[in-house]
C-alpha cells in the first residue's frame, strides 16, 4: 500500500523547477539561505523587538487593573456583557486557522505551493492558539478560576456542564492547540536535523539537537515519519472545520437575535481561513523582503495565497447576504429590528467598515496585476484583518445591543482604555513570540521545499 | 532512561497539581491546634468530665439556624460560686462586670456564599460530635472537620435516599 | 555569548552524542539512481539490515528497498477510539454522578456530547499518532545506529550496511562499483 | 471573600451575645423591653428572627408597620396586615425608612456651632445650654418658637404643652400641609378637616390631579381601595384622570382627560351641571343652590375655558352619574393653584350632586392634619422670625429651610433667630443653620406613638436598642430635659412616662378590664388600637366663588412642579434605594429633569439628557430634559425632592431644587403656596449635564411584554390580544400523575418540570423531561409567581422591597449610566399612546422568571445556574466564575452581574458604609466581584418556612409566607406560591383567563405568569 506513504512525486513536471523555484535553488543552497535568517538580528529587529516588548507591559499593567478592581473597567454593560475580548478571541482563533488549513488540508490536497509557506503559518497558528487562549480567561469576572472548566476530580464531586457551548470551546481550543503544536514541531523535525548539522553558532545547533530529537533521516525513519503526518493532517483538517464551527456555535447556541442562526458554523470558518491567510500574505511579505528570500517564497506563491482570500472573500460576503435575506424574509421581528439596527442603529459603522473591508476591498484581486504585487497585496490583506476583527465585533455587539426586551435598549457599549490596551498586547504577545521563532528555528520547511527540486539523476534517461 | 525520568516528572507535577485543586478552599483557621481564647475555656472540662450537654450552653443550636455563643451571664449563672477564685474566671466576672461579652475567636468559619443551618441538623438527630469531633476531649477547641464542599456533599449523598431525614443534593439549600 | 563559553564544550559533547563503536560500510552518494541500484545489488546479494540516509526521502529509493505500510495507523486508530469513548463515558458519567437539570433537557442528551467526544477523538488520535511515530522512528534517539555524516542533511545521501571482515571489503567494492563518492568501512 | 467581610463579625458576635443576654440576664438592654409582634421576649435568639408592630414615620399617612429584627438589628420593614391604613400594603418610601435608621450621615453627637465651625459637646453641655437660652427667653417674655413635623398622638401634645410652658409659638410643619382642601371642605361641608375617601366603595374614580397612588395623603391604603375597585367584574372600576401632564397614578388611569393647567374647577361645575340638569343624580336638597353655581358652565363654556370636548364632559358626567356610588378627587398639583380652594369645593360640589358624600366621601375616619399650620401661618413665623421678635427658636423633625421656596424666605429668616436649636437625626439644611443640634433618635429606635386618623392609636415601637455609632436622644426626651433645664412645663422625667400617661385614658377606653400592662402589652404586639368611627353627615353649607387660576410671568409656557413618587417632599433624598429607585414615570435616578413635550424639545433642538433652561420671573434653572408625549404641549413638569445642599452624601448636590422658580403666589382662599403659578421660557442650555435612566426604549414594539384585554371581551368571556383561552386545571399537572405524550403512558413527572404551560405542552409536545435522580425525585412544590397587571400600579414598593431583602447593592449613577443597576426586579414601563384621551401606559414588573426550560441555564459552563428540584432556576455565587453568557442569553435581561467589588470596605465601590451594613439580611450572602446574580424568588424564606413545617410536621400552607416583592405590594399584584398545589392562590391565577407568559413564542415557560391588565375605556375614547 505504497500510497499511504508520502509521494514525493519522483517526474519533474509534477513541480517543475520553473513552476515555483528559479533554477539557482539547490538543496545546498537551500540550507544555507534558510539557515543564514538565524545570523545576528540587526538595529531593527532589535527596536521593533523592544517596542513590541513595552507594548506587552503596557497590555499587562491593564489586565493587572482588571484583575484587582474588576472586569468593571471594560466598557461591559447589561445588555452587552460580551465585547472586545470575546471578539478578540474570535479574531485570534480565526487567525489560528489558516496554519492548518495551509499545512493539513493543501497537503491532503496535495497542492505543493504550500510547502514554501507552511512552516510560516504554522508557527501563526500556534502563536495565534496561544495569544486566543489568553481571552477567555482575561474576560471572565473571576479570572482566577478558570481551571473550573476544565474535567478534573475534586473534593467538590462536581463537574463542567458538557451541554454549554463554552465548555465545547474548552475541549475544541485545548484540542487544537494541543495538535497544531505537535504538527508544528512534528513538521521542524528534519529541518531541525539540517540546523544541527550546518547551523553556525552552537546555540542554533544546540536547537537543532533539541528539536530534532536525534533525526537521521533514515529510510526507516521517513517512512513511519510521513505517514505519521498524513495522519496528523487527516486529525487536523476536521479539527480546524470543527474548532471554528465550535467558537460559531458560542453564539448560535444562544437564542440572541443575530447569533441563533445556522449558518454561523459554515460563515465562522470561512471567515477564519479568510482572516488567516490574509495575514499569513502580510507576514511573508515582510519575511521574504527582510530576509531577501524572493527567490524562494515567490511570487507564484503570493498570487495562489491571494487567490484563497479571494475565494474565501466571496463566501464570507455571500454570507452577510444570506444573513440579511433570511432576517428580512423570515418570521422574525426580533431578527429584523436586529439587522436593521446592525447597519443602520448605534452601531452602523462597524457594520459598514466590515462589509467594506471584507467584501468591496477583496474585489481588487480579480485582477492579476494586484495579485502579483506586492505593496497592493499587504494593504489590502491589512484591511482584511480590520474588517474581520469588525466583523466579530458586529456579530457580538451590535447583536447583544439589540436584545428581545426593548427596555434593555440604549445602554450602549464604548470601548475602555483597558480593552484597549489589552487588544494591542495581544497583538504584541503574537509579534513576540514569532519575532524569536524567526531567529532560532527553520522557518521554512527546508526538507519539503527541497522535495519540489528535481532529485539528482546520473542518468537522466532512466 | 531519559524518558522513564520525563514520564516521572510530568506524573509528579500531575499529582500535585491535582492535590492543589482538591486541596482548594481549606477554610482550615488555626490548625488542629485551636486558636488561643481570651479564656482558657475547656470543653474538655465541661463537656467530658462534668458531661454537660452541648445544648445547655448552645442552646440555640436545636431551634436555629445559628449555635449561639453562650452569653457571659449563663456561664455566671454557675461560676457565680463555682471555682469564683480560680484567676480564668476572674477574668470572666470581670467581663460580666463591666457588661462586656467575651470576644471569643471564631473557631468554625464557613467559606463565603455559604449557609448552614444546625436546627435542621440536630433535628435530623445528627449528634454534635458528627460535626465537631470529639469536643468533650479538646482542651481546646479546634476545627475537626475540614469544612471543604467535598465533606458535606459526602454526607449528603450517603443520606440521600433516608426514609425518615432525606438529605438534600439541591445546591441552593446551602448556596443562597 | 562568550558567557557561554564554558558551556561550548558540553553542547559539542550533547550533539555529538555517546561515543560508540561501529563495525560496517558507509557509502556517500550523490545521484539518486545510483542509491537505488547500489541498493537493489546490496539486498540481492543478502545485505538486507541496510540503512540509507537522506535530506529528502527518495520514492525511487523506498521502492528499491521494498518496505511495506507503516503500522503506526493502527496506534492512532486505537487512540482515536479510546477518545471518542473516554469523552461519552466522561460526559454521561459527569451528568450521572450529580443530576442537575439545566434548560430542561435530558441528563444524557447526547447532542452537546457528540462536540466532546469528538474533540476528545482527534485529541487522544493525535497523542497516540505521535507517540507511535516517535516509538517506530526510535525518536529521541540516545544512541546512534550508525556513524553519521551532516552532509545526511544536506544533499548527500548514506548508504550504511553492517558488516565486518570479507563481507566489508565486497561491499566496499560493490559500492565504489556504483558509482559513490566516498566509502569508509569501519572496524 | 467571606460575608464577614462586609458585616464584621465582632460586631455580630456582640449582637448575637447582646440578643442572649437580653433574653436570659435581663440586663436593662431596651431589646428586653421590647414586646415583639408574635413571640414572648424571652424567645429571642440567635438567627431567629424577631417582629415588632411599629408605626412608618416617612411620610404623614403613617401606616403600620412590622419590623423584621435578627440578632437585634433591624432589617427589613414591611406592612403590618392589621393595620387599617394600610392593611399590611407598605411603598417603597415606607421600606427605606430602614436606610434612615442607619444612615452613615446621621449626627454622631449633639453639636454647637462656635464662630461657623461645629464643636461636639456632651448632652449634659448641650441641654444645659438650651435650657439656659429658653430660661432667659421666658424670662425675657421674648418670643420662642416651636417647629415641628405633624407627629400627631402624644409627641403632637407634648409639643404643645412644651410650647405652651416656654410661651413659644407652635408651628405644626409639613410641606404639603392640603390647606386647600381642609379650606374648601369648612367651606363647603363645615368641616376643616380631610375626609375617608372610600376608593374601594367606588365604582368610577375621577382624579383632578390627584395622585393617590404616589404622594397624596394616604398612597398605601388608596392603591389598596383602587385594587379592589379595579377587581370588580361588573363593568364598573373606570378611572379617568384630569391633570395636564400623565402622572405614574395618572398612567393607570383608562383614560386621560389633558386639561388645561388651572381650568379643572370648571370641568368639575360643568360635569356637576350635566348631573344636576339632567337629573342624574339623587335629589338633593340644595338642587336650586347648586344650579345656580354651575349655570354658566355649560359644556360649551366648560370647552371653551378647558380644551376639553364638550362631548367629552358630557359623556364623563354621564358615567360618573351612572356608575354611583363614585368618587372625585382633587390634589397634587392641581390643587396648588392660585385657586385650589375653588377647585376643591367644586369638586365637593360635584361629589355632591352626584350623591357621593357619605358614600365615598365620608367624614368618619378622618386624616389628622388638623394641627398643620397653613403656609400663612409659617409666613406670620417667617415675619417675626426677620423682625427680629423670635429669640430662639427650635425645629424638629421638619427642614423648612429647604422645603420652603426661596421666595418665602424661611432661611434668610433663621439667620435673624440669635439662637436656634435643631433636635434631628441629620445636619440638614435646617440643622445647618442652627447653632445647636441635638441629635435625636429614629422612630425605628424611639418609643412613641402616632394618631393619624380618627379611631387609630398607632404605636410607635423602638425594633432595636439605640444604635452604639450616634448618641441620640428621644426627641421626647430632649424635649422634657430642655424644659426641665429652662425650668418650664411641669412634665414626668422620661418621654416613656409621659407616653405612658397619657395612653392611661385609653386603657379605660379599650381596657376592657384588663390591668394596663397586659393592655399596654396586647397594644405594642398589634402595634395600637383602632375603633370604628361613625361618620358625621354633613350637608352642603356654602358655595364659594369658581374662578380659575392663570399662572402668570414670560413664557408660553406653564411649569408644573410635582412631589417626587420616590422621595416625596425631599426627606426620602438621603436614601440610596430611593434615590436609586427608578421615577416611575421617566424611569432616571439619583437627579432632577425637566419633562418636555416632544414637539418643543424638537423646538428647541434638544434630545434627552440636553440642558434645558427654565426661565420664570422668579429665577432661572438649567436641567437635563426628558422628551415626555405624557404631557400637554404648553406645560414642563419639573419633579420636586432633589437638590439638597446638605442632608448627607447621597442627598447633598443631587439635582436641582425647582422651588428656586417660583415667585410669590398663594391661594386666594387658604394661602397655601401656589406651586402651580408659574409660566417659563425654555431654551436650549450651556453646560452638559447626566440625565441617568435605567430604561431608555419605553416603546415595546408589539413584543407582548405587557398586554392587555378589554373588559368587554372578559364580561363576553372571548379572549383578548394574544391570548390564551381560559384553561381549566388539567389533572396531568399534578406531580406523580403526569403524563408525557410522546411517551403516551402514565409515568411519573417530577414536580420540577410542571409549569405553567401544561396545556401548551400538549399542543407543541412535551419538553418536560422527567428526572428522578438525585433530589429531583423527591420534589414536591413548583414555586411560582402570577402578577396582576391590572393590579400593578408601577408604585415600584417591591424594587425597593427586594433590594432590602436580598442585600442589593445601590451604585450610583456613574455605574448605572454605563448599564451596571443591580436591582433584581425592575418595573419595565411601556408606553403604547400617550395621546390625550386614549393614553395607554403599561408597567410590567420585570424579575427572573424561572423559566421551566431555561436560557441561561444550558449556556454556563460550570452549573452555576441550575433549575432546582422545586422548579427555581438557582444561580450559585460560589460556582460563578463570571462568564456572563447566562445574562447574554437571557432574553428578559433581568440578570446583574458584579462589575465591581461592593462587598469589600477596603474597596472604593463598597455600597454598604457603616452602619448600613447592619441593615444586611443575614440569611442572605452579600456577593462578591465578578459574579452574576439574580431573582432567587427569596429561595431563604422558601427554606425558612420548609423548616417551620418541618418542625410542625405539616406541610407547607398557602400563603403562609411570601416573597418580599409579593409581601410589599400595597394591591397585593403580585402573588406567589406553590403551582404544584391546586389549590394554591398561584395557581388558581396562573390557570387563569387574563393568563399570559412575557416572550412566549421563545418557548421558555417561565415560571412567572402575567395577568393581562384590563383595559376599561369606553368605545367613544377608544
Amino acid at each position: 500500500m505504497s500510497e499511504t506513504t508520502y509521494e514525493p512525486s519522483a517526474d519533474p513536471e509534477d513541480v517543475g523547477v520553473g513552476e515555483h523555484l528559479p533554477a539557482t535553488v539547490t538543496q545546498k543552497s537551500l540550507n544555507a539561505d534558510i539557515l543564514r535568517m538565524h545570523a545576528r538580528p540587526g538595529k531593527i529587529w532589535w527596536s521593533v523587538f523592544l517596542l513590541d516588548l513595552l507594548i506587552l507591559a503596557i497590555g499587562g499593567l491593564a489586565e493587572r487593573n482588571q484583575i484587582v478592581y474588576g472586569i468593571g473597567v471594560a466598557g461591559h454593560t447589561r445588555p452587552v456583557m460580551w465585547a472586545s475580548y470575546v471578539t478578540n478571541f474570535v479574531f485570534w482563533v480565526g487567525i489560528a486557522h489558516c496554519g492548518t488549513l495551509v499545512s493539513a488540508i493543501l497537503f491532503l490536497f496535495r497542492s505543493h505551493f504550500r510547502r514554501a509557506v507552511y512552516r510560516v503559518a504554522e508557527a501563526m497558528t500556534v502563536f495565534g492558539v496561544m495569544t486566543a487562549g489568553l481571552f477567555p480567561i482575561m474576560h471572565l469576572g473571576r479570572p482566577w478560576f478558570p481551571y473550573w472548566l476544565f474535567p478534573y476530580p475534586t473534593q467538590r464531586q462536581i463537574w463542567p456542564n458538557f451541554r454549554s457551548p463554552l465548555e465545547w470551546d474548552v475541549f475544541a481550543v485545548t484540542t487544537y492547540l494541543t495538535v497544531s503544536s505537535i504538527f508544528f514541531i512534528v513538521g521542524i523535525i528534519p529541518d531541525a536535523a539540517a540546523q544541527r548539522d550546518q547551523a553556525k553558532n552552537r546555540f542554533h545547533r544546540l536547537l537543532g539537537w533539541i528539536f530534532s530529537f536525534g533525526w537521521r533521516g533514515a529510510n526507516y525513519q521517513w517512512k513511519h515519519y510521513y505517514s505519521a503526518y498524513l495522519y496528523f493532517a487527516a486529525f487536523a483538517t476536521p479539527l480546524v472545520l470543527s474548532v471554528h464551527s465550535v467558537v460559531s456555535w458560542d453564539f448560535a447556541m444562544a437564542q440572541v437575535p443575530g447569533w441563533h442562526s445556522t449558518i454561523f458554523a459554515p460563515y465562522f470558518v470561512a471567515g477564519a481561513i479568510f482572516s488567516g491567510v490574509a495575514l499569513v500574505i502580510n507576514l511573508l511579505i515582510i519575511i521574504r523582503k527582510g530576509f531577501k528570500l524572493e527567490h524562494i517564497v515567490t511570487i507564484d506563491h503570493m498570487e495562489k495565497l491571494a487567490k484563497l482570500v479571494l475565494l474565501t472573500s466571496t463566501i464570507v460576503g455571500y454570507s452577510y447576504l444570506c444573513e440579511f435575506f433570511c432576517a428580512w424574509y423570515g418570521p422574525s421581528k426580533f431578527e429584523r429590528d436586529m439587522f436593521w439596527d446592525r447597519f443602520f442603529g448605534h452601531f452602523w459603522w462597524s457594520g459598514w467598515i466590515m462589509f467594506t473591508c471584507n467584501v468591496i476591498f477583496p474585489l481588487l484581486l480579480w485582477f492579476k496585476t494586484v495579485r502579483r504585487s506586492t505593496v497592493p497585496l499587504f494593504i489590502i490583506m491589512l484591511f482584511v484583518n480590520v474588517g474581520m476583527w469588525f466583523e466579530r465585533f458586529v456579530i457580538i455587539v451590535s447583536s447583544l445591543a439589540h436584545p428581545f426586551n426593548p427596555s434593555a435598549w440604549g445602554v450602549n457599549y464604548k470601548m475602555s482604555w483597558t480593552e484597549a490596551a489589552i487588544l494591542a498586547g495581544s497583538f504584541a504577545w503574537f509579534g513576540m513570540f514569532f519575532l524569536i521563532f524567526v531567529r532560532v528555528l527553520p522557518a521554512f520547511s527546508i526538507a519539503e521545499i527541497k522535495e519540489t527540486l528535481v532529485p539528482p539523476m546520473r542518468r537522466k534517461a532512466s | 532512561m531519559k524518558r522513564a525520568l520525563a514520564l516521572v516528572i510530568c506524573a509528579a507535577t500531575l499529582a500535585a497539581a491535582s492535590a492543589a485543586f482538591t486541596q482548594s478552599f481549606s477554610v482550615q483557621l488555626y490548625g488542629a491546634k485551636g486558636p488561643r481564647q481570651p479564656i482558657n475555656f475547656s470543653h474538655q472540662i465541661h463537656a467530658g468530665k462534668l458531661g454537660m450537654n452541648c445544648l445547655y450552653c448552645h442552646s440555640s443550636a436545636a431551634k436555629s439556624p445559628i449555635a449561639n455563643i453562650p452569653a457571659v451571664s449563663t456561664c455566671m449563672g454557675c461560676h457565680k460560686m463555682v471555682h469564683a477564685d480560680k484567676p480564668e474566671i476572674e477574668k470572666l466576672a470581670a467581663y460580666f462586670d463591666r457588661g462586656e461579652q467575651v470576644p471569643w475567636v471564631e473557631v468554625y468559619a464557613l467559606p463565603a456564599h455559604v449557609k448552614f443551618n444546625h436546627k435542621r441538623h440536630v433535628r435530623a438527630g445528627l449528634r454534635c460530635q458528627e460535626c465537631h469531633g470529639p469536643v468533650e476531649t479538646m482542651p481546646v477547641l479546634y476545627q475537626y472537620p475540614s469544612l471543604k464542599m467535598g465533606w458535606c456533599v459526602t454526607c449528603h449523598r450517603s443520606r440521600l435516599n433516608d426514609p425518615v431525614h432525606p438529605a438534600s443534593m439541591d445546591c441552593v439549600v446551602c448556596h443562597h | 555569548m562568550n558567557l557561554f563559553k564554558p558551556l561550548f564544550p558540553l553542547i559539542d559533547k550533547l550533539i555529538a552524542g555517546p561515543p560508540a563503536k561501529f563495525t560496517g560500510v558507509m557509502g556517500v552518494y550523490y545521484y539518486v539512481d545510483d542509491v537505488t541500484e547500489t541498493v537493489r545489488t546490496l539486498r540481492q546479494t543478502g545485505h538486507g539490515n541496510l540503512r540509507v540516509f537522506s535530506p529528502v526521502p527518495y520514492h525511487d529509493v523506498e521502492r528499491a528497498l521494498d518496505q511495506g505500510t507503516s503500522i503506526v495507523r493502527w496506534v492512532t486508530l486505537g487512540g482515536a477510539l479510546l477518545g471518542i469513548t473516554g469523552g461519552f463515558a466522561l460526559c454521561i458519567y459527569s451528568v450521572t454522578s450529580w443530576p442537575l437539570v439545566v434548560g430542561g433537557k435530558e441528563l444524557i442528551s447526547l447532542p452537546p456530547f457528540v462536540v466532546i467526544g469528538y474533540e476528545s477523538m482527534i485529541l487522544l488520535g493525535s497523542l497516540a499518532n505521535l507517540f507511535g511515530m516517535l516509538a517506530l522512528t526510535r525518536l529521541p534517539e540516545v544512541k546512534a545506529a550508525a556513524p553519521w555524516d551532516p552532509r545526511f542533511t544536506e544533499d548527500r545521501i548514506g548508504i550504511w550496511v553492517p558488516c565486518a571482515g570479507e563481507t566489508a571489503v565486497k561491499v566496499r567494492e560493490l559500492m565504489r562499483g556504483h558509482g559513490a563518492e566516498e566509502v569508509t568501512v569501519h572496524a | 471573600m467571606s460575608d464577614s467581610v462586609v458585616f464584621n463579625r465582632r460586631d455580630f458576635l456582640k449582637l448575637v451575645g447582646l440578643g442572649v443576654a437580653g433574653a436570659t440576664a435581663g440586663c436593662a438592654a431596651p431589646t428586653e423591653r421590647l414586646i415583639p409582634y408574635l413571640v414572648a421576649p424571652n424567645d429571642i435568639m440567635p438567627g431567629v428572627a424577631t417582629w415588632y408592630a411599629s408605626t412608618c414615620r416617612e411620610c404623614p399617612a403613617g401606616c403600620g408597620l412590622l419590623v423584621k429584627t435578627r440578632e437585634g438589628r433591624a432589617i427589613k420593614v414591611e406592612g403590618n396586615p392589621k393595620h387599617p391604613v394600610n392593611l399590611g400594603g407598605l411603598c417603597a418610601r415606607g421600606q427605606a425608612g430602614l436606610q434612615g435608621l442607619y444612615d452613615p450621615d446621621r449626627v454622631k453627637s449633639p453639636m454647637l456651632k462656635q464662630n461657623g465651625a461645629w464643636k461636639a459637646i456632651t448632652w449634659d453641655e448641650a441641654i444645659q445650654l438650651a435650657g439656659s437660652k429658653l430660661g432667659e427667653a421666658a424670662k425675657a417674655r421674648h418670643g420662642v418658637a416651636l417647629v415641628t413635623d405633624n407627629a400627631t398622638g402624644s409627641a403632637q401634645a407634648l409639643a404643645t404643652e412644651w410650647a405652651a410652658g416656654a410661651g413659644a409659638t407652635h408651628l405644626v410643619y409639613e410641606a404639603f400641609a392640603h390647606e386647600s382642601l381642609r379650606e374648601a371642605n369648612r367651606r363647603t361641608f363645615g368641616q376643616a378637616t380631610i375626609p375617608a375617601f372610600d376608593f374601594a366603595r367606588a365604582r368610577c374614580v375621577v382624579s383632578f390631579g390627584a395622585d393617590f397612588l404616589e404622594t397624596w395623603l394616604s398612597p398605601v391604603g388608596y392603591a389598596r381601595g383602587f385594587a379592589a375597585m379595579r377587581a370588580r367584574r361588573d363593568g364598573s372600576g373606570q378611572f379617568i384622570t384630569v391633570e395636564p401632564r400623565l402622572s405614574m397614578t395618572g398612567a393607570n388611569a383608562d383614560e386621560w382627560v389633558a386639561i388645561k393647567p388651572g381650568t379643572e374647577a370648571a370641568l368639575a361645575l360643568g360635569m356637576a351641571r350635566v348631573i344636576l340638569s339632567e337629573g342624574l343624580g339623587p335629589s338633593v336638597g340644595e338642587r336650586s343652590q347648586l344650579m345656580d353655581a354651575v349655570a354658566s358652565y355649560t359644556p360649551e363654556a366648560v370647552e371653551q375655558q378647558t380644551d376639553v370636548p364638550a362631548a367629552t364632559v358630557q359623556r364623563l358626567a354621564r358615567l360618573f352619574a351612572k356608575q354611583r356610588p363614585s368618587l372625585a378627587v382633587a390634589g397634587g398639583v392641581a390643587a396648588q393653584s392660585e385657586q385650589s380652594v375653588a377647585l376643591i369645593a367644586a369638586v365637593n360640589l360635584l361629589n355632591y350632586a352626584a350623591g357621593n358624600v357619605g358614600e365615598t366621601v365620608r367624614f368618619d375616619r378622618t386624616i389628622d392634619f388638623d394641627r398643620v399650620a397653613s403656609f400663612s401661618d409659617l409666613q406670620r413665623l417667617v415675619g417675626d422670625m426677620s423682625a427680629g421678635k423670635v429669640d430662639v427658636l427650635v425645629v424638629h423633625g421638619a427642614n423648612p429651610a429647604y422645603a420652603v421656596p426661596a421666595w418665602a424666605g424661611f432661611g434668610a429668616a433663621m439667620d435673624k433667630v440669635p439662637f436656634k436649636i435643631a433636635l434631628s437625626g441629620m445636619m440638614d439644611e435646617t440643622s445647618g443653620r442652627c447653632d445647636l443640634v441635638l441629635p435625636v433618635t429614629h422612630p425605628l429606635e424611639t418609643l412613641g406613638d402616632a394618631q393619624t386618623a380618627r379611631g387609630v392609636y398607632s404605636i410607635v415601637q423602638p425594633a432595636m436598642q439605640k444604635l452604639p455609632h450616634f448618641d441620640a436622644r428621644p426627641a421626647g426626651d430632649a424635649l422634657i430635659a430642655i424644659a426641665k433645664g429652662a425650668g418650664f412645663g411641669r412634665f414626668p422625667d422620661t418621654w416613656a412616662d409621659y407616653l405612658k400617661a397619657r395612653w392611661k385614658p385609653m386603657h379605660q377606653r379599650f381596657g376592657a378590664g384588663r390591668d394596663f400592662d397586659t393592655f399596654w402589652e396586647e397594644t405594642l404586639r398589634d402595634g395600637g388600637v383602632w375603633e370604628p368611627v361613625n361618620a358625621t353627615p354633613v350637608r352642603w353649607t356654602g358655595t364659594p366663588a369658581f374662578a380659575a387660576a392663570a399662572p402668570k410671568g414670560p413664557g408660553d409656557l406653564t411649569l408644573l412642579l410635582y412631589p417626587s413618587a420616590t422621595l416625596f417632599d425631599g426627606r426620602g433624598a438621603n436614601k440610596p434605594w430611593l434615590q436609586e429607585l427608578p421615577d416611575p414615570t421617566t424611569k432616571a435616578v439619583w437627579g432632577t429633569w425637566v419633562e418636555i413635550h416632544p414637539e418643543t424639545a424638537a423646538r428647541l433642538g434638544v434630545e434627552d439628557g440636553d440642558p434645558v433652561r427654565i426661565e420664570t420671573e422668579a429665577g432661572s434653572l438649567e436641567l437635563p430634559a426628558y422628551r415626555y408625549a405624557g404631557l400637554r404641549k404648553d406645560v414642563i413638569a419639573v419633579p420636586l425632592g432633589q437638590g439638597h445642599t446638605a442632608y448627607g452624601r447621597s442627598a447633598a448636590g443631587r439635582g436641582a431644587n425647582a422651588t428656586v422658580l417660583l415667585s410669590p403666589a398663594q391661594d386666594a382662599g387658604s394661602g397655601a403656596i401656589a406651586y402651580l403659578s408659574a409660566r417659563a421660557k425654555v431654551a436650549r442650555g450651556a453646560k452638559a449635564m447626566d440625565l441617568v435612566m435605567t430604561q431608555i426604549e419605553k416603546n415595546q414594539h408589539d413584543r407582548g411584554f405587557a398586554q392587555i384585554i378589554p373588559m368587554a371581551a372578559l364580561l363576553g368571556g372571548a379572549a383578548g390580544e394574544g391570548g390564551a383561552a381560559p384553561v381549566a386545571l388539567p389533572s396531568q399537572t399534578r406531580p406523580g400523575t403526569a403524563t408525557s405524550p410522546l411517551r403516551g403512558r402514565e409515568e411519573k413527572l417530577p414536580a420540577h418540570a410542571i409549569t405553567a404551560y401544561e396545556p401548551e405542552v400538549r399542543a407543541r409536545g412535551p419538553r418536560n423531561i422527567p428526572v428522578s435522580e438525585g433530589s429531583y425525585g423527591k420534589a414536591e412544590h413548583r414555586w411560582a409567581m402570577a402578577i396582576d397587571l391590572d393590579s400593578c400600579t408601577g408604585c415600584s414598593a417591591c424594587v425597593v422591597a427586594c433590594s432590602a431583602e436580598n442585600n442589593v447593592p445601590s451604585v450610583g449613577p456613574e455605574l448605572i449610566k454605563r448599564g451596571r443597576e443591580m436591582m433584581w426586579l425592575r418595573i419595565d414601563r411601556f408606553e403604547e399612546s400617550l395621546t390625550g384621551g386614549a393614553s395607554d401606559v403599561r408597567f410590567v414588573p420585570m424579575m427572573c422568571q424561572h423559566c421551566g426550560d431555561a436560557p441561561c441555564e444550558t449556556v454556563c459552563p460550570v452549573y452555576a445556574t441550575y433549575h432546582n428540584p422545586e422548579g427555581l432556576n438557582a444561580q450559585v455565587y460560589n460556582r460563578c466564575v463570571g462568564t456572563r453568557y447566562c445574562s447574554n442569553n437571557c432574553p428578559y435581561k433581568v440578570r446583574s452581574f458584579n462589575f465591581f467589588d461592593y462587598s469589600a470596605p477596603e474597596k472604593p465601590t463598597f455600597a454598604f458604609p457603616e452602619p448600613l451594613n447592619w441593615q444586611l439580611n443575614p440569611d442572605v450572602t452579600v456577593r462578591s466581584k465578578g459574579v452574576m446574580e439574580k431573582c432567587t424568588m427569596c429561595i431563604q424564606r422558601i427554606l425558612e418556612a420548609k423548616g417551620v413545617a418541618k418542625d410542625e410536621s405539616r406541610k407547607l400552607r398557602d400563603g403562609e409566607f411570601q416573597t418580599a416583592c409579593a409581601q410589599s405590594c400595597p394591591t397585593q399584584a403580585v402573588v406567589f406560591g406553590d403551582l404544584a398545589d391546586p389549590e394554591s392562590a398561584v395557581h388558581k391565577a396562573s390557570f387563569g383567563e387574563r393568563r399570559y407568559w412575557a416572550l412566549n413564542e421563545l418557548n421558555t415557560k417561565p415560571g412567572v405568569t402575567y395577568l393581562k391588565r384590563v383595559s376599561r375605556r369606553q368605545t367613544e375614547s377608544a
